[in-house]
């Protein structure tokens, strides 16, 4: 259970280990972005730590970098393409970030520290860690600067509702520079110093 | 005899000037150039600046107590807080003032670890960063309107500017004759004693210069960022000021752009605080030039009509590259250098 | 006019507040009862004690030989027993052993006319000699032993001499007592060390605050004819820093590490060349000094010639006490001096002055955060950057901090008397150079 | 027929990129080959990577490379990594290793606070322990004692040391990594290494003579050698004025001592270590 | 575009890490010393340029003729992987210095964000050869300006007393918020007031 | 050298199967990719006007005007036209009257900053340019349309990029004349 909730706080991959930033910032304006992301994130390390990990054996020492990148851009290749074709409007919004998947960090970090060394079974338990966390983190991120630099929080359109919930107060006017880049960099240091007191409580704790 | 005598490391005895000191006699030094702001736009810009200052204040107050350390004595929050009321327009809505108070405060100054401490001008930091957030609401701007209580708004002669370029006719000789054919007609004399509209505390260029000069005879404020700030901003616009109304090289009005915006409180003021300006001289001048290149390029060409936060800000991020580029000349070093090399 | 010379870079210009003992002739300071004689008044080794508890000693007799290459000798300044020898601190923070002795028995040489020695026959080795056994040692503060100064290694030539009379250091005005009332003997002693060194130049360097003085030895070189000049300097601290100083007088400034001898040039104090005066012509080793006792809390400040040993209280009743309550008791002048809390620490070769300081005069303030506001640059005349090296010492990067110049400086203190946040750079900066001195000695035991 | 081809021409470049880059990446892994040695790796796995510096060397990298060169034969350097790393470390250099070596652990010998001990001035400068220490030694006319400005709080990697509030230093002992950085750089030596299993400590440092530790301190060692004298066995020896506990001799009286020590100097760790509560300034 | 426009606009207005977050991982770990972080800026020039040329020709000479836009992704990032590859490996037989300073993040420039989104953004605008190099280079000089600028701040920082929590990547962060803010003087508007 | 190759064939082979992998999603997504397309145009096409239907698609080369379709029924035209904006490449639908007149704008695939320019993608942003381009010009300065300069960055490149578009549609729409 720990293996699996691990990547919420103590290697967070985004706030402790710091890994997949870049994606992260940029899509996180609206949180249908952010879950989309972590959606197509999620698949794709799922699929390359399975590869990777059946794989281990196979493929030679000196070609295993563009080995496992091979591997990760076919399941990114492969969510364009069916995002494309079956939610084009996520695609859209998404835009060149989701082939940038690619390089994520995240995605090669664990293939290269953990699926390369490990059996399909843990592989499997460390995406679905580290891909939550992701998707914890990324959704923190885009809820912070949505509601402040917009006033709205953006999920999927459903019947009647539009998907939009507008913040009263804020929507009209908002820290719109939370919603830029500077206020995405700076949300993010905040947020990391706060992930490294948390990270640091528990080992005060047990001592 | 003291029944304990003080002990300490030489020098025994000091000079007079202290940090709070200085930052007391800067806030002195600004003070007749917000009161006059306060008696042109009303009230108002006089709620405007307390909430600047008890917002910056407090903010300091409460995280020197999380820190475990008292500054709020020393009135550099204070200051913040006084620069951030006079970057403000008059009719700025007051949650804007808090929040810059409060960014320039807990943002740029205490996450770095407070006075000292901080890369960027907290004041400045705080006013762009507000800027940014509300445009619209940082560009309401007010005439002037001595002891009278109705505020008319009306733009300011940059703005004006900037949105008359945008429809120049070529009949137009210089920033004067455009604002005339604008229907906002000013002169020198307006611009110099601040009867425009404007920040609150940035349109008497008269007090902000004579404010300026007793810090430079006092050795607060160094004369090396101020001259090289405002002469290379005179250079450019003197030299390339002119193109944009179509008369050529050399045509600029240097005494409408020197006297227009916030380019004295910025030069004066802001661009010569110690904290995030360069130790040397030679960086200072390095810096300066910057500043003045920067201020010209975006008030020339760049979406705001003024440009002298950020570009102030801006440079800011080059000082610690400056500081490690321009050290001071160690002695004998040159000897030694030359000792080495024979 | 004709612009006057100094250092170009950095100084500073403190209030001088020489005004309230510069005309006050040099007394004969009053004796306590006991002497205390710290065997360590110089730079380098202690010497080695020659005496023990009970021992009858007389004035003059040595207490302490030379403890090794750099170290010079300690002499009794009264006849008296020796009551005991115990450690004791002196103003610098330095634990030593020190001489109790007790005054009793006649004295051999005071009041006593004393005949002249003739000295112009004498060798130069003689001389050096006499100079190294007269426990002379520079008397301006750094207390250097002289005749290791006056050594010349092989290879190497004094071209210029420089006397340092600049007195740069604000309330101290022994030096300038002393050129005013021992012109003579102090030309005297210049013409000694001329003729150990055998310059081509030499040059007394006098601060323009002390033109009396200037005019004084000029009509005293005039009328002897002496091969000298006397040099007025602009009013600049620290003009007194050797390095300063021969960059003032000669505008050749000595490489970043090496010693004044790489120009050619050897300085010494005017103190110092009275000593050697008296060493040589009257046979008198340095037991006693000109002591400027100053400042806003004394009551009449005065020059007095003191013996060695003499506690500061002695001093202090002789210029009429206290006239307030000081904050601060200093040892040597304001910028470079040491504060003491113990009124019985004696006087030693290298004490210049005493101040006794008051609040209003030290204008004490918080500590604050720096301001980064660039003034500890510009007034340091050593051209170093003592905000960054203070930055480093206080994260303990003393490495660092010694690759940014860390012992380039000379603690003049200009940077800390500038500093508007009143953080004790110089403080730091000996801390950092004591850290550095320690790794380096865990390193060579390594 | 078009899609077929179009998968065929995707196919054969991707093959074609593939293999290309793989050849080459072999062949120059092979040319532009640089020796890595998997020992100093895996000796690097083995530290614990706080790049401390408490073995003397650079960081941690460089102690393994001295380490795998054999140009360092004392596997126990690293004092964070404890035994793990020395065990760990063994294993990959093939030498047996003590490992019931026990924990040393920094301990601030001194109980002088401010209402114990006398002082003859007011220090203002700096906070740190080796910059008073140049003014007369520090405050303190114990000139052995801790200054209690906290220079080794500064210099502590591990957070280990706090002020008490009442002019003195505590190592927490649960916290502290032995790296001995405090020991470096305590001006009056002060703090010194014992073992986690210490039963009694003599909590002074003062080598003055009995009668002036008298005179500066309520609870300093004045060195009367009841300790030694009265208890022979029980592992005191005074030296300099000073009695110092040797650990590896807890002979019997050991406890006894505690109750003759005439100024209550010798003290139990334990007590110290946890049933102590202080204000924490 | 012109290609001084290029310049500005990916050296300021479209800064890859201030305003596009591209490459942030040896942003914040690489930037702790000026050394360092100019040896990494100028690594992440050379192989941005690079890449920005060599990805065109594939894209337009093979991938568009042939059809297959599809397999852009894999393709790139191979061709990228490959240069690193090659960079670091003739760095760390003939600079060993310079590699040891680098350390791990020499191969990050594969993952390096930057790289792969500048030569994606190049085939989307519709850039010819000359362009796409121009941008891939200028893209190279805004990270090296971005992370020389930070790296200077950060090594300033080092001797602050910045709060714990706070030092090291979430002061590195949060200053590249106030640069971005700053930045933030340039914009398209400003570009095209300068050069029409 | 044997295993160099063999090393070399190995990633060859991870590589022909990725290929392979991908080209066969790919035959099945491109014609889903090509369908949805077709039918968002289509919907965007019926969208932009009244009344009427659009009629064929005429390929152009004008300027940024890519292509047009005439109005069938009460005459006028839609324009597919490419802007230059703040994140590259903004794809516009629009549909006038004959005069110039705008009828309405929609903006296609963009890639502007989310929650600025990407505001554009909102059909009440593009209200201020309906009715405009006959009589009255198009706005292309935020001035121009009594609006506060609200941010200085991403949405006015986005608003005076997707305005200046459209403007240059009207003017090719006049010359084209009464059809």
């Amino acid at each position: 259970m720990s293996e699996l909730t691990k990547g919420f706080i103590r290697e967070n991959p985004i706030f402790i280990l710091m890994l997949g930033l870049c994606p992260s910032l940029a899509v996180s304006t609206q949180v249908v972005n952010a879950l989309g992301m972590s959606v197509g994130v999620l698949f794709v390390l799922l699929g390359s730590n399975i590869m990777v990990s059946l794989l281990k054996n196979f493929i030679p020492e000196e070609v295993h970098i563009p080995a496992y990148i091979v591997i990760i851009a076919t399941f990114v290749t492969l969510v364009d393409l069916l995002m494309q074709a079956y939610a084009p409007s996520l695609s859209k919004s998404l835009g060149v970030f989701v082939q940038l998947i690619v390089v994520n960090c995240i995605i090669l970090g664990r293939a290269e520290a953990f699926a390369s060394k490990n059996n399909v079974k843990d592989s499997i338990v460390d995406a679905l860690s580290m891909g939550l966390g992701f998707f914890f983190g990324l959704t923190l991120i885009s809820l912070i600067r949505e509601v402040f630099g917009a006033g709205t929080i953006t999920l999927f359109p459903m019947g009647s509702f539009d998907g939009v919930i507008e913040i009263p107060g804020l929507v009209n006017a908002p820290i719109r520079i939370i919603s830029l880049s500077a206020g995405a960099l700076l949300v993010v240091g905040y947020l990391k110093a706060l992930f490294n007191w948390l990270s640091e409580r528990p080992a005060k704790e047990a001592s | 005899m003291k029944e304990k005598i003080k002990i300490t490391s030489s020098p025994q005895f000091h000079h007079p000037q202290s940090t709070s000191s200085i930052m007391w006699t800067v806030s002195l030094c600004l003070l007749p150039a917000g009161l006059w702001g306060i008696y042109m736009f009303g009230f108002r810009s006089l709620l405007v600046m307390a909430a600047a200052i008890i917002a910056s204040v407090a903010t300091e107050a409460l995280l020197g107590l999380i820190n475990k350390d008292k500054t709020v004595s020393d009135g550099s929050a204070f200051l913040t807080g006084l620069l951030i009321g006079f970057n403000m327009p008059p009719a700025v809505p007051i949650y804007v003032v808090v929040v810059a108070s409060v960014f320039a405060i807990a943002v740029v100054k205490w996450t770095f670890g407070g006075l000292g401490a901080n890369w960027m001008n907290p004041a400045l930091a705080g006013r762009v960063f507000v800027f940014f957030s509300w445009t619209s609401g940082m560009t309401k701007w007010t005439l002037p309107h001595p002891g009278t209580i109705d505020a008319v708004s009306g733009p300011t002669p940059l703005g004006s500017l900037k949105t008359g370029l945008a429809s120049l006719t070529p009949s137009v000789q210089g920033p004067l004759d455009l604002l005339s054919a604008e229907g906002v007609p000013v002169s020198y004399m307006d611009l110099f004693l601040g009867r425009i509209p404007g920040c609150i505390g940035e349109v008497s260029a008269l007090l902000l210069i004579l404010g300026g000069l007793v810090l430079i005879i006092r050795k607060i404020v160094n004369w090396e960022i101020v001259v090289s700030y405002l002469g290379s901003f005179a250079l450019f616009v003197w030299v390339f000021g002119g193109f944009r109304y179509g008369t050529g090289l050399f045509t600029g009005d240097v005494l409408f752009h020197m006297l227009s915006g916030g380019l004295m409180l910025g030069a004066l003021f802001m661009a010569t605080d110690m904290v995030t300006s360069p130790l040397t001289s030679k960086g200072m001048i390095v810096y300066g030039i910057g500043c003045g290149f920067m201020t010209y390029l975006l008030r020339f060409f760049g979406s705001v009509p003024e440009g002298v936060s950020l570009a102030i800000i801006f440079m800011n991020i080059f000082v610690p590259l400056l500081n490690r580029a321009f050290q001071p000349e160690k002695f004998g070093m040159i000897a030694a250098e030359q000792e080495a090399g024979k | 006019m004709k612009r006057l010379n100094t250092f170009p870079k950095g100084g500073i210009h403190p209030r001088d507040c020489k005004e309230a003992s510069c005309d006050k002739v040099i007394q004969n300071a009053s004796m306590s009862n006991t002497a205390v004689v710290p065997l360590s008044q110089h730079i380098g080794a202690p010497a080695e004690c020659l005496v023990k508890k009970g021992d009858i000693v007389e004035e003059g007799q040595l207490l302490g030989k030379s403890g090794g290459f750099v170290s010079a000798n300690i002499h009794s300044p009264v006849p008296g027993e020796v009551k005991e020898i115990k450690n004791i601190f002196l103003p610098n923070g330095i634990s030593t052993p020190a001489v109790v002795i007790e005054m009793q028995g006649e004295f051999s040489r005071l009041g006593k006319a004393v005949p002249s020695i003739p000295w112009e026959g004498m060798s130069v080795e003689e001389l050096t000699a006499k100079v190294s056994e007269m426990g002379i040692v520079g008397q301006g503060g750094a207390t250097f032993p002289t005749h290791v100064k006056l050594a010349i290694p092989k290879g190497k030539t004094c071209e210029i001499f420089i006397i340092n009379a600049v007195e740069c250091e604000p309330y101290l005005t022994s030096d300038h007592r002393v050129m005013m009332e021992k012109g003579r003997e102090v030309l005297e002693g210049i013409r000694i060390i001329q003729k150990i060194l055998s310059p081509s130049r030499t040059v007394i360097g006098i601060e323009a605050n002390k033109m009396d003085a200037v005019e004084h030895l000029d009509t005293l070189i005039k009328q002897s004819g002496l091969n000298m000049e006397v040099m007025p300097l602009q009013v600049k601290y620290p003009q007194g820093a050797e390095k300063n100083l021969i960059k003032a007088v000669t505008g050749k400034e000595v490489p970043s590490g090496k010693l004044p001898l790489e120009l050619g040039v050897i300085n010494a104090n005017v103190g110092t060349c009275l000593s050697i005066y008296e060493a040589v012509v009257e046979d008198k080793p340095v037991i006693e000094r000109v002591v400027t006792v100053s400042g806003g809390a004394i009551k009449n400040p005065s020059n007095l010639k003191a013996r060695i040993g003499t506690s500061f209280r002695t001093l202090i009743e002789d210029c009429g006490g206290f006239s307030e309550e000081p904050a601060k008791i200093v040892a040597g002048g304001p910028m470079m001096g040491f504060t003491v809390y113990d009124l019985d620490t004696p006087v030693t070769k290298g004490t210049s002055g005493i101040l006794a300081l008051t609040d209003k005069e030290i204008k004490a303030a918080r500590q604050t955060a720096c301001l980064s506001c660039g003034r500890c640059l510009s007034s340091c005349p050593m051209g170093v950057n003592p905000t960054k090296i203070f930055k480093l010492i206080d994260n303990n990067m003393i490495d660092e901090a010694a690759e940014a110049g860390l012992m380039d400086c000379v603690e003049c203190g200009s940077c800390a008397f500038m500093c508007p946040a009143h953080i004790p750079l110089v403080q730091g900066f000996r801390t950092g150079k004591k850290i550095l001195r320690k790794n380096a000695m865990k390193k060579a035991g390594k | 027929m078009d899609e077929i081809l179009r998968i065929f021409w995707g196919f054969l470049s991707t093959v074609l990129f593939g293999g290309l880059l793989g050849l080459g990446l072999a062949v120059a892994s092979k040319k532009l080959k640089v020796e890595k040695d998997e020992t100093v790796e895996a000796l690097e796995n083995a530290l614990p990577g706080l790049n401390c510096g408490s073995c003397g060397y650079a960081g941690c990298s460089s102690y393994a490379e001295a380490v795998a060169e054999k140009k360092d034969d004392d596997l126990s350097k690293c004092k964070p990594g404890g035994p793990e790393s020395l065990a760990a470390i063994g294993k990959i250099m093939g030498i047996e290793v003590d490992l019931n070596a026990t924990r040393m652990v920094a301990y601030v010998h001194c109980m002088g606070s401010n209402d114990k001990t006398s002082r003859s001035f007011e220090y203002e400068g700096l906070t740190d322990c080796n910059a008073a220490s140049l003014l007369f030694g520090g405050s303190k006319d114990c000139k052995y004692g801790c200054l209690g400005l906290g220079s080794c709080i500064n210099v502590c990697p591990a957070n280990a040391i706090e002020k008490t509030g009442d002019g003195l230093v505590r190592v927490k002992p649960e916290l502290c990594i032995s790296c001995g950085k405090c020991v470096e750089i305590c001006p009056n030596g002060v703090i010194r290494m014992i073992p986690e299993d210490a039963d009694f400590i003599v909590a002074c440092n003062s080598k003055d003579k009995g009668k002036d530790t008298k005179a500066k301190c309520s609870v300093g060692c004045i060195g009367c050698k009841i300790c030694e004298k009265k208890f022979p066995e029980a592992g005191y020896k005074v030296q300099d004025n000073l009695s110092i506990i040797q650990y590896d001799n807890r002979g019997p009286g050991r406890a006894d001592a505690v109750q003759k020590c005439p100024v209550k100097c010798i003290i139990p760790y334990a007590e110290r270590k946890s049933n102590e509560t202080m204000e924490v300034e | 575009m012109s290609y001084l426009g290029i310049i500005i606009t990916y050296v300021f207005i479209s800064n890859v890490i201030l305003s596009q977050f591209l490459g942030l991982c040896p942003f914040i770990g690489v930037s702790k010393n000026v050394e360092s972080a100019l040896g990494m800026g100028f690594a992440v020039t050379f192989v941005m340029s690079i890449a920005s040329l060599v990805t065109w020709a594939i894209y337009h000479m093979i991938l568009l003729p042939l059809g297959l836009i599809y397999l852009q992704t894999i393709v790139f990032i191979l061709i990228i992987a490959a240069l690193v590859q090659l960079v670091e490996m003739v760095v760390q037989k003939y600079s060993p210095i310079l590699y040891k300073a680098l350390g791990i993040y020499l191969p990050l420039i594969t993952t390096n964000c930057a790289v792969m989104g500048i030569a994606l953004i190049n085939v989307n605008s519709g850039y010819n050869v000359i362009e796409s190099f121009t941008a891939g280079f200028s893209g190279g000089l805004g990270f090296l300006l971005a992370i020389t600028l930070m790296s200077a701040v950060r090594v300033q920082m080092e001797t602050e007393k910045v709060p714990r929590y706070l030092k090291d990547a979430p002061i590195a962060f949060i200053s590249g918020g106030l640069m971005a803010m700053a930045f933030m003087a340039f914009d398209k508007a400003l570009l095209n007031n300068l050069i029409g | 050298m044997t295993s160099t190759v063999k090393k070399a064939g190995k990633l060859a082979l991870i590589c022909a199967i990725s290929a392979l992998l991908l080209g066969i999603i790919n035959s099945v997504t491109e014609p889903i990719i090509a369908e949805r397309k077709k039918i968002e145009l289509q919907n965007a096409l019926i969208s932009l006007i009244e009344e009427g239907t659009p009629g064929a698609k005429e390929d152009l080369a004008e300027g940024i005007i890519t292509s047009r379709y005439p109005i069938e029924g009460p005459g006028g035209w839609i324009l597919d036209m490419t802007g230059k904006g703040y994140g590259g490449d903004l794809k516009i639908l629009a549909s006038y009257k004959p005069d110039g007149t705008v009828m309405d704008v929609v903006l296609m695939d963009n890639s502007e900053t989310p929650g600025l320019g990407k505001k554009a993608e909102k059909s009440s942003y593009m209200d201020k340019f309906r009715g405009k381009g006959g009589s009255e010009p198009v706005p292309v300065s935020k001035d121009m349309i009594q609006e506060s300069p609200d941010t200085i960055t991403g949405a006015t490149i986005t608003f005076s990029a997707v305005a200046n578009t459209v403007k240059e549609g009207s003017d090719y729409v006049k010359t084209l004349g009464d059809k």
